[in-house]
């Protein structure tokens, strides 16, 4: 395709097309960018998804309630404590059970910790996206230790299944909170840690300020939630404005930045992970005693009706959409999940940047491809 | 290299005339060694240090045992031998669609380029049997900074080669990249360069280390080109590194943006002379900084005797291995220096580096050239004439 | 000392200057006939290399085969249909192109045959530089000092006012190739701006 | 406000649109497919409503004969949600695109359109986007069949 340029219309340069992905170091997973170049220049971007889907919904729709609880755990392998967190919460809304308040609490400190694994996760990539490496390795070896903590609570790793309807699976292990509380001290300062290996860095500056700018009205029309739609200026939280489980009894601020860049974002989640550890101090401190489980049978049959339930996870906005009609399976199960939204905000965005602020703005948003595609 | 093979073989074998040739042979065979060997060992170096600053061991598991045991140090050391292996007795892919001619001769060209550029670095000097110092070398060139930028310029060309060559559109970007940050930084390098060359008077890389150890002004450590020249010196070494095309300038091959840039088609040996050419050029890029900042292989106020008598045994060519210790250990102290600098830096993005190269290391190097002039003019002055 | 250049390596450097130079005539695509060029250059800096004039080979690979020949590759890439085989070859005068490069190699044989060759090295214009190091240096012909005396002794003036030549053009060319301000600029937003 | 406060405003504001409340959802409405998209947009341009935001939008399918497609629209002004449900008919089911109200509905509806068959109309760019583009048929509707497809057992 010939473009010309407007001050000189002699002049005329052939843009090409990019194929970024699927299978490139860093779309994450298999999302795929169809790039106009001009040059190094992107003149148009068309995200293409769909490469990991797995029909999680129709898979949904063929299982039991308490079956599709791993099936969500392959929605965002990052977090999964979330992905079980909203779906039970829809169950648990449309049959009208009431959680046990140790049972909210465990809920609450496994979906926090798992922030805390997914924002360090995010914060190695990114860091690796911008070209350096050692940020990786230090976000990588924290995570272990929250994944550790998961490891003894539920067995598992990455695929928790650890929620249940009406409670979690299993009791927390006794010296549970003693050692999240070792590990956050521990922890606590090494978040000035990994600021002081990007913040200070006129590299890092250069590559991210007024990068990948997000305007709060575009944000909204295309649906970007959580700390990305922060970023760009909206105090917007779920655990704020929809206050559930026990999150209106904690104390905890929502850090909101105006600048809309690539930076912006990245500082809002390190005061996230700040936050969430204070929520976790505060969640140690009141976790009541009582049952863990409201048992329900392993075959539950659900009213006739319909409902919409969401929380905030560590990538925005997670909601589903349940609608029963009487049976023991899901007539419909429908997931919002937020990198879906941000995706296709790319297009958007990446308009008239350099190859490098691609990769910049792409990690920046926190996108997980198997979220998207589901 | 000449007059030191010659004169050495002469010694053993008691008058033997060599052919002309077999210096020429013998230096290319040892500096191939060099090269291969010195890459193994800065890539496994590398790995640990990366380690280090990760807060982890760097390879531990391959080779004996014992020696993982004894310290992370020691840990891993047959790790790059296997990886070479590996990497000769993979499968050599030539892909269908690209350009087989440029293909196949770009990685000649930049080994070719990696290989010829160490003729005029010294390593050390000796004054065996002779008065005035013999500079090691394989041929200490009278021009031996000019060619030394003049070889490079050929990494682009086969960079450029490679990248057009492979027929894709990340190489060609990578290639493109590379062409225009070598060319580019090569202006402020070669004017970083200049001020030692105005102080010493000299282009040769060994009449500037012995210039240096002459000293400043009567001064022995003045005399390092690092003092008076110190922000040649800097210029020098962030230029050396984009050149070298080593984080936090890899913009070329970049993997988080061009997979791998200008070497994604490459497989096997051919890729490895790419990898190869690299830490290759590396450790040149810090042997050139060493002998033309760091005094070479001289200490101030340490001449070393010809021979170190041991009592028992007479240790001939000594103040040519002592020359070579002190010249290697300060080429990787800057190695270290550039492996720091890797693990910790984010990439540049390729219009910054253009404007950080044309806009502050330019005028930067200016700037050193004046200083550098009048330093020389003050030597010239007061202290008898050309500092060399 | 008069300095005798082996012969072997002649041989080799002009065979390969000949060869090159065929291929860049003879390359169905432009950039072989790119490279080629390069592989000229570069032997015809192995020549000087072999005649000891180092700072003249250096200069050569620096220049030519460096810096120009990378901007004519570069410029290479820019054209179109630069990878197709069948491109017949722009020559439509092949006669006349023999007949003036026949008259090109008369004049040059003639320059050649009738001069009259120095074959020592002139070390008078040097008279300050000692060699300290080395019998290489000593025994070769100190063309960088020699150089530099030249320039800034007898021909100071010549070679101030090529500089300032050379810095007129650049001038020249940048004032040429500005941009016309009364042409509205391209659209360059890189950031959007918040309402 | 909730649904049933929505319910006459619409009612009041929109006469040729037909509305009522969801016996199911106590979040939606249901509303002709008439109404689509200018309900929509003054859903998301007049202050007392103020829906900045799509959420999201889905397809419910219930055979024999219907296919209903779900908006959910929140406002961060008010904090209020609300979703929106339009029948249409299973064998032909058309309906106006909301992309050009919010750049968020483009993706969704080629979703829908992807595993629901629905045609939205207006739409620029109607793909697929989760199947591949050689894909059969629309997997999330009831009486969708593929060979590979087998019953779960019990």
């Amino acid at each position: 395709m010939m473009r010309q340029f407007p001050a000189n219309p002699d002049l005329t340069v052939e843009e090409f097309e990019l194929n970024m992905g699927p299978q490139h170091p860093s779309t994450h997973g298999v999302l795929r960018l169809v790039l106009t170049m001009d040059g190094e220049r992107v003149v148009r971007c068309k995200p293409v998804v769909g490469y990991l889907h797995r029909s999680i919904e129709k898979m949904a729709e063929n299982r039991t309630y308490t079956q599709v609880i791993p099936v969500t755990d392959r929605l965002d392998y990052c977090t999964s404590m979330t992905s079980n967190y909203v779906y039970v919460m829809a169950v648990e809304d449309l049959a009208d059970i009431t959680v046990p308040p140790r049972a909210e609490y465990i809920r609450v400190i496994m979906s926090e910790l798992n922030r805390i694994a997914s924002h360090l996760l995010w914060y190695g990539t990114f860091a690796l996206e911008v070209g350096a490496t050692t940020p990786f390795i230090y976000g990588f070896r924290d995570r272990e230790k929250v994944l550790d903590l998961f490891e003894s609570t539920c067995g598992a790793r990455l695929l928790y299944n650890y929620l249940r309807i009406g409670g979690v699976s299993r009791d927390l292990p006794e010296d549970f909170c003693e050692r999240m509380l070792a590990f956050l001290d521990e922890w606590e300062p090494l978040i000035r840690e990994y600021e002081d290996l990007l913040d200070e860095n006129p590299i890092f500056y250069n590559r991210t300020k007024k990068v990948g700018f997000l305007s709060a009205e575009k944000a909204l029309a295309y649906g970007v939630s959580g700390p990305n739609l922060r970023a760009s200026g909206m105090a917007r939280d779920v655990r704020r404005e929809h206050p559930y489980a026990v999150y209106p009894e904690l104390e905890f601020d929502v850090p909101v930045r105006t600048e809309g860049d690539v930076f912006a974002r990245y500082r809002i989640r390190m005061e996230e992970l700040r936050q969430s550890a204070r929520i976790l101090r505060q969640c140690a401190e009141k976790l009541p005693g009582g049952p863990y489980l409201e048992p329900q049978p392993l075959r539950m049959v659900l009213p006739e009706g319909e409902t919409y339930v969401h929380l905030e996870s560590p990538r925005g906005d997670i909601g589903c959409y349940l609608v029963s009609q009487g049976t023991d399976k899901p007539y419909r199960c429908k997931f919002r999940t937020p990198s879906f939204c941000h995706i296709a905000v790319f297009q958007h965005l990446v308009r008239d940047c350099l190859i490098p602020d691609i990769m910049a703005i792409c990690a920046s948003f926190d996108v997980v491809l198997p979220e998207t595609d589901r | 290299m000449e007059p030191i093979f010659e004169q050495f073989v002469r010694d053993l074998t008691g008058g033997f005339q060599v052919p002309f040739w077999a210096p020429m042979l013998v230096s290319l065979g040892l500096v191939l060694a060099f090269i291969a060997l010195n890459a193994m060992f800065m890539i496994w170096l590398e790995r640990k240090i990366c380690g280090r600053i990760q807060r982890r061991m760097g390879p531990m598991l391959t080779g004996p045992k014992a020696w993982a045991r004894f310290s992370m140090w020691t840990g891993g050391w047959f790790q790059t031998p296997c990886d070479s292996v590996k990497l000769l007795l993979k499968e050599d892919i030539i892909p269908a669609q690209v350009d087989r001619f440029g293909f196949m001769l770009a990685p000649v060209l930049v080994f070719m380029a990696a290989l010829a550029v160490y003729v005029p670095l010294p390593i050390s000097s000796t004054s065996y049997a002779q008065s005035a110092p013999i500079v090691v070398a394989v041929a200490d060139l009278d021009i031996g900074l000019l060619y030394v930028v003049a070889i490079t310029t050929l990494t682009i060309l086969a960079i450029l080669t490679a990248g057009w060559a492979s027929n894709n559109k990340y190489s060609l970007l990578g290639g493109m990249r590379a062409g225009v940050q070598i060319l580019s930084y090569e202006i402020p390098m070669l004017f970083a360069l200049m001020g030692p060359m105005v102080l010493a008077g000299s282009l040769s890389l060994g009449d500037l280390v012995l210039v240096q150890h002459a000293g400043l002004f009567g001064v022995p450590l003045l005399g390092w080109f690092l003092v008076p020249s110190f922000l040649g010196a800097v210029v020098y070494l962030i230029c050396a590194v984009a050149e070298t095309n080593r984080p936090p300038f890899d913009m070329p091959e970049a993997e988080q943006e061009l997979v791998a840039g200008f070497s994604t088609e490459y497989t096997a040996m051919r890729f490895a002379m790419f990898y190869l050419a690299e830490f290759s050029n590396t450790f040149v890029v810090c042997m050139i900084f060493t002998a033309v900042f760091l005094g070479g292989w001289t200490l101030p106020g340490f001449i070393p005797p010809s021979s170190l008598n041991l009592g028992f045994f007479t240790l001939p060519y000594f103040d040519l291995l002592a020359g070579m210790a002190i010249f290697f250990a300060k080429a990787y102290a800057v190695v270290l220096l550039l492996m720091w600098i890797r693990w910790t830096f984010p990439r540049l993005r390729p219009d910054h580096l253009m404007t950080f190269g044309w806009k502050f290391l330019l005028p930067l190097s200016f700037v050193n050239l004046l200083v550098c002039i009048v330093l020389a003019a003050i030597q010239q002055i007061y202290f008898g004439g050309n500092p060399g | 000392m008069i300095y005798d250049p082996n012969p072997v390596a002649f041989w080799l450097l002009a065979a390969m200057v000949a060869g090159c130079a065929l291929a860049v005539v003879r390359a169905r695509k432009l950039f072989h006939a790119g490279l080629a060029l390069v592989g000229t250059l570069f032997a015809v800096a192995g020549l000087y290399g072999l005649l000891q004039a180092w700072f003249l080979a250096a200069v050569q690979v620096l220049v030519y085969a460096g810096a120009i020949a990378i901007m004519l590759l570069f410029a290479i890439m820019l054209t179109h249909n630069m990878m197709n085989p069948d491109l017949k070859s722009l020559t439509t005068q092949p006669w006349t192109a023999a007949a003036l490069c026949l008259m090109l190699l008369a004049i040059l044989l003639g320059g050649t045959l009738s001069s009259t060759w120095q074959t020592a090295p002139d070390t008078t214009l040097s008279p300050t530089w000692t060699p300290k190091c080395g019998f290489q240096v000593a025994e070769a012909i100190p063309s960088v000092q020699a150089l530099g005396f030249r320039l800034l002794d007898p021909f100071t003036l010549p070679f101030e006012m090529v500089s300032v030549l050379i810095l007129v053009s650049l001038i020249g060319a940048l004032v040429v190739a500005r941009r016309n301000p009364a042409l509205p600029e391209a659209p360059e937003g890189r950031e959007e701006k918040a309402p | 406000m909730s649904p049933d406060e929505f319910l006459p405003i619409l009612q009041a504001r929109f006469p040729q649109v037909e509305f009522r409340l969801d016996p199911l959802n106590p979040q939606a409405l249901i509303m002709s497919a008439s109404g689509v998209p200018e309900v929509f947009g003054w859903l998301r341009d007049a202050p007392e409503a103020a829906m900045q935001y799509l959420e999201f939008s889905t397809a419910v399918d219930s055979p024999p004969d219907c296919l209903c497609v779900v908006y959910s629209l929140y406002s961060y002004t008010h904090r209020h949600r609300l979703a929106l449900k339009v029948d249409l008919p299973r064998h032909a089911p058309t309906i106006p695109t909301l992309s050009h109200l919010w750049e968020n509905a483009d993706w969704n509806e080629r979703e829908i359109y992807d595993l629901f068959g629905v045609f939205f109309s207006g739409h620029e760019d109607l793909r697929r986007l989760m199947m591949p583009e050689d894909w059969e048929g629309h997997p999330l509707r009831k009486d969708y069949s593929h060979p590979n497809l087998t019953p779960r057992p019990d």
